[in-house]
């Protein structure tokens, strides 16, 4: 095993600090509108040497490099550590475009990719429903063709849309074909967010947290979009929706952020003098085994991925693990801050005066952890899945 | 030999889980979750209606087991109000030879007064206490290994800082005791001092219970009424033995909290350490319930309106009050003589 | 609530031990058939006096008592301080008896209940099947009316009868009806095990126990057993295998044997030193926390027996929890005994020279506390039973 | 950059697979389980003419990740023999400048000649050191904090006392050693001593490892095939989320395994951490998935016939021996400056 990327991932990752020297200085002054211009304009030259939107055609705007997850690791190291800006993040770029670059239509691509990669579009999730839970395919909301047969138009209700309060437009499963069976009838439809018929509202979490950014709720009465906004064929939306992602998503660092919030919980325990106490260390110590596991699992599945091989059924368990190891870590957190956990940390829009934020700020991973378990008992599906695909277990009897 | 609730007991437990059901649901909690006071007068004089305050006095022909099975509908409740605090200081009060104290006893007892309690491990003169529904508090029921238990009347010496609290219902605040005006009731070495403690540790384990069996019975209604993949959820094995578990973990710790509070009313020599025991069992459990009943529940369970939140939140203050799990089975494990 | 029992069984107690005191008198020389004999007779007295057998019809050798749970309470404790012998322990007064006395012929009741009584008769227990593990009404042994309808012919295998190498004879349930649905044509029989065509064979178990006190495997080859010798109707047995056993059960010490393994658990933390441990301290403490949970939620359910009251599902869940308490002290134990760990307990007929019973002797539990998963996924049916009996959840979709 | 096997790893490993699948079936493990030696020379021969007794010579191009990946599949197949011991007497005597102990070194690496681990905390002078395979080896690796680490020849001033043992495929003997012909490698303060240590944590990591991954194995073939209430066990969503935590619990490990192992290979600073952390982890893991196993199988997984008690035993041992999983902890603990 090696876990250095080579020599000529190394020369690469000369020539991109090279460009980023010159190419990434950000005037300290630059604010709003011009620094927004600047950072569209350094886009725009990184994505030309081919940094950035590599899986995207250039006719699209991308720089349409063949698939290779060291460079792209190595071009996600060099942008950090020089804080320059990679591709937008959202549903926009990690979901919208990979779609239609599958399966949308040449008119479709030219409509939103572009756009998209600018950051001018920015696109809610409307899979999600009431009542629909891990059941996905559940889709209540109906989409009828016009007279005319021009435009779909959709009654219903979406829900758990992130940022769906600043969402300009919305990919969504409607069902199309009442009749038809569960999987069949559903129809993938794009649909302009900013339009009579459309209500949204925010929903607040039990963490307090609230606004712009968290979940959404989505209500539609009699909304119009075009027929030539459907992606794939009329009644096969739940083929659409499954389309899998690039393979570059493959990155080292997906397991850094439970690492961080570790070193975070070892921070805690250091600060309160507790690191001292047999049983916390034991604890810090049992809990960081599976940190560790996750870890280099993670390291694995990149290993795997760059050489195209198949990493077995590990790559279904990277959840699941993540959601269990969070839950362990909220606890000791619980334990750790004592009396901190009398307040309300301040993502939580807790009233009365401001507390300084201290260790009652872990009150918000101790609630936040069982976020993982949003959807409708996701955990049991994910041991479903890796019960099924990767032990080869019978399907639920009762499925 | 008798080690079950008679029917008197829980036709009470009965009676009150009616009135709270009447002066305080969901919404009452919801506004009071995000309003500015830390006491809610209307639901405070319900339950005072029905005589609770009065639960510890010597002549009740009552005791601490009666006591925890009130704290245990108010768990279950989410109830506000600081009502071990009440209880206690009436106990305290009642039992104390300070005359100038007794001259309270009315007031606390009909619920006229309202007491809340502040514990510490500290030197109350010195620290800081963290102290529940401290500006609707008359009355504090001060008590330390250094000071012994005390009553303080509210204001002049008493400083208040309301904080920003976890627990919606029963929100904290900063308390700062200088100067204050100070009716000693108990010294610290007075053994009376040692049972309060234990008393509230019964009382706190006691609402744990209730929330913990709240948790539960949501988690298993929700899972009986919500359908997916085309039946309730309920019959799938998966969350069906989650939600046996949460059965399992709540329902034998009901007799812990009972033995508990028997120890203590009949004054067995391991009263003190089943205090501890019943105190760091039940918290560990409440906590775990609240965290599997969110799970069980999904996306619903996740959101502010359902409402699960305010008994995690209620677990993250009972965890935390008097003394951690981790805490108080030291304190077990030393009353045991390992 | 009070766990004295009251002045009346005060006064009963005190008229036990009086009559214990010069009834139960064994000459320390008595020995082999003597000492039996004394018991025998000792036991004949006991029953007079109401002692013993309460549950069963004078007209059997009982003494017919009305159902006293207190009193049968006092009655154990007397007889254990003073080391008197009770009733025979097995199957045989434990199951057999209970379901003659509710569902058996005259005839039957005559012909076995007293030589049950008197240890004459020892039982296995024929229900679980090779292959039908928690699904104990999927019976393959078939019985078939021999041609003059006088006897049944029983072919098959049976399998976990404890003490099977010492029966004398077996309860059992036969396939009688091939054709009708699962649950019925099933047949209760009584069979004389000492007869041609029965073998028998121990199960050796992961401990290493061995030999006549362990479970047994039996194949039956065209044994006989007289008709008159069926209990309740032929296609019944199910039912009758259901018969519950009598009230007085519910004993006080049913969460002593547990209570005692904690204790022991302590002891062995205190020898070795390591309950000056932070870790040790707070994880015996933990597991302490279910102990007694489980302890007076037996004292609970003692109480509600006592006042014929419904003690609710708690009742459903000691066998679980005890599970559950066992795998958790087991680890600790692991812990605990160290490089004893190595060390193959006495028990488990390990060969080589015998060492000296140390510690070690905790590998018994550490694979013990898993016996309690046998009869397959035992605990999964217990989670199943808490789940619809106690908390009212749909039956399986599965099922 | 490369973190997982090769083809040629993954070739090595089905190569012994195959070769144990055929010298040692459960009848073997049966038959030397309840037989009266600790060593069995067929699956030894067969296992050396693959030459895995050579795998830890510096010019082998291989590492402790190879020794790893072979000591996996030993584990896996509960295979007799002190083939760690082996492994790293190899690896001391070959690195070590001791020209007397090189004598030794062709017999060792070709495996005619057998060694067994004999690691202490204490004075091996002083101690009776709990020894797997005693009675078959010839040679002894000794290591201690005191006495660094040293070769000692079997006979004269070596006294083996066999013990009934818990591990039925490696019985263990007491054995004390006095005045017998040692030839010393390394002495405590040489780094060897340590690396030889955490190598040895890394390789009883692996062997769990394969333990535990056996386990789940035989879990889930099971689960396929035993039918009930109509249907394959497997199908019931209960066993199968407990099944799916078996590999969730074995699976992801597997990379930690590699990584303590790569690190030591490496020279990586915190190499002898990754060692501790590996050792402890994979030892809960092997413990845990061998009682899940059991349960998962009911009444059939308990009987000794069906063998899972054979890995239910061998985690017992890998547990216990060089250190408990709290005892690595707390040096892990340590090793991070906590």
């Amino acid at each position: 095993m090696d876990l250095s990327y080579g020599a000529e991932a190394e020369e690469f990752r000369l020539d991109i600090r090279a460009f980023l020297t010159d190419a990434w200085a950000p005037a300290t002054a630059l604010r709003g509108a011009e620094l927004k211009a600047y950072i569209a304009e350094f886009r725009l030259k990184a994505t030309k040497r081919g940094y950035l939107h590599r899986a995207i055609p250039k006719q699209y705007g991308g720089s349409e490099q063949p698939v290779d997850v060291i460079r792209a690791q190595v071009i996600r190291e060099e942008f950090q550590r020089a804080r320059a800006p990679m591709e937008m993040g959202g549903n926009g770029m990690n979901m919208t475009v990979p779609t239609l670059l599958e399966a949308g239509t040449d008119e479709q691509k030219a409509l939103f990719i572009r756009q998209t990669m600018a950051g001018d579009y920015i696109w809610g999730q409307g899979y999600s429903e009431p009542g629909s839970g891990s059941d996905l395919a559940s889709v209540r909301t109906k989409g009828e063709l016009s007279a005319d047969g021009t435009k779909w138009i959709i009654n219903g209700q979406k829900i758990w849309t992130s940022q769906g309060m600043l969402s300009t437009h919305m990919f969504m499963l409607v069902r199309t074909e009442p009749d038809a069976p569960k999987h069949d009838g559903i129809t993938y439809l794009l649909m302009d967010l900013n339009q009579p018929g459309v209500t949204r509202r925010t929903i607040r979490q039990m963490t307090g947290e609230d606004g712009d950014h968290t979940f959404c709720e989505f209500f539609f009465d009699n909304v119009e979009t075009p027929v030539s906004w459907q992606v794939g064929e009329r009644g096969k939306g739940w083929q659409v929706s499954r389309t899998t992602l690039k393979h570059e998503r493959a990155a080292i660092g997906s397991a850094d952020g439970l690492g961080n919030q570790f070193k975070k919980l070892v921070e805690l325990a250091t600060e309160t003098g507790r690191i001292k106490e047999p049983l916390i260390r034991d604890q810090l110590a049992r809990i960081e085994g599976f940190v560790m596991a996750h870890r280099y699992s993670s390291f694995r599945l990149f290993s795997c991925a760059a050489a195209g091989d198949n990493p077995g059924p590990v790559s279904l368990m990277m959840k699941l693990a993540l959601t269990e190891i969070g839950h362990e870590m909220a606890l000791l957190a619980q334990e750790l801050i004592g009396e901190y956990a009398f307040i309300e940390p301040a993502a939580a829009g807790g009233k009365g005066p401001r507390a300084p934020r201290g260790p009652e700020k872990w009150m918000d991973q101790i609630m936040g952890s069982l976020g993982n378990s949003i959807a409708g008992g996701a955990s049991n599906i994910q041991r479903n899945i890796i019960a099924e695909r990767g032990l080869g277990l019978p399907r639920d009897a009762a499925a | 030999m008798r080690f079950h609730l008679t029917e008197e007991q829980s036709a009470i437990q009965d009676a009150i889980r009616g009135t709270l059901a009447d002066c305080w649901p969901m919404e009452r909690l919801h506004a009071f979750a995000d309003g500015d006071t830390d006491f809610d007068q209307t639901s405070w004089d319900a339950l005072m209606r029905l005589g609770l305050g009065s639960i510890l006095l010597p002549d009740s022909g009552m005791g601490l087991l009666d006591a925890a099975l009130v704290c245990e509908v108010a768990g279950e409740a989410a109830a506000p109000g600081p009502l071990i605090g009440q209880l206690l200081a009436v106990a305290a009060v009642s039992n104390a030879s300070n005359e100038a104290a007794k001259a309270h006893l009315d007031a606390l007892a009909s619920g006229a007064a309202v007491a809340t309690l502040a514990f510490t491990a500290d030197d109350p003169a010195e620290a800081e206490l963290m102290v529940p529904c401290a500006r609707a508090a008359q009355y504090f029921l001060i008590g330390s290994r250094i000071g012994g238990i005390s009553l303080v009347e509210a204001g002049e010496g008493v400083t208040i800082t309301p904080l920003p609290s976890t627990d919606r219902s029963r929100p904290v605040s900063k308390v700062k005791f200088s100067g204050a005006k100070t009716l000693q009731l108990f010294a610290p070495e007075d053994p009376m001092t040692a049972k309060l403690y234990s008393a509230a540790l019964v009382l706190v384990a006691a609402d744990a219970l209730g929330g913990a069996q709240k948790c539960t019975d949501m988690s298993v209604a929700y899972a009986k009424e919500r359908e997916q993949f085309g039946q309730a959820i309920g019959a799938f094995q998966g969350l069906k033995h989650q939600l046996a578990h949460m059965a399992l973990d709540v329902e034998p710790a009901r007799a812990l909290v009972w033995y508990a509070a028997y120890a203590h009313d009949a004054d067995l020599p391991d009263a003190a350490r089943a205090a501890a025991m019943a105190k760091a069992h039940l918290c560990d459990v409440y906590v775990r319930s609240t965290r599997a009943a969110v799970a069980a529940h999904g996306g619903i369970g996740y959101t502010w309106e359902y409402g699960l939140n305010y008994w995690f939140r209620r677990a993250a203050f009972d965890r935390a009050w008097l003394g951690s799990p981790s805490m108080q089975r030291a304190r077990a494990a030393a009353l045991a003589g390992w």
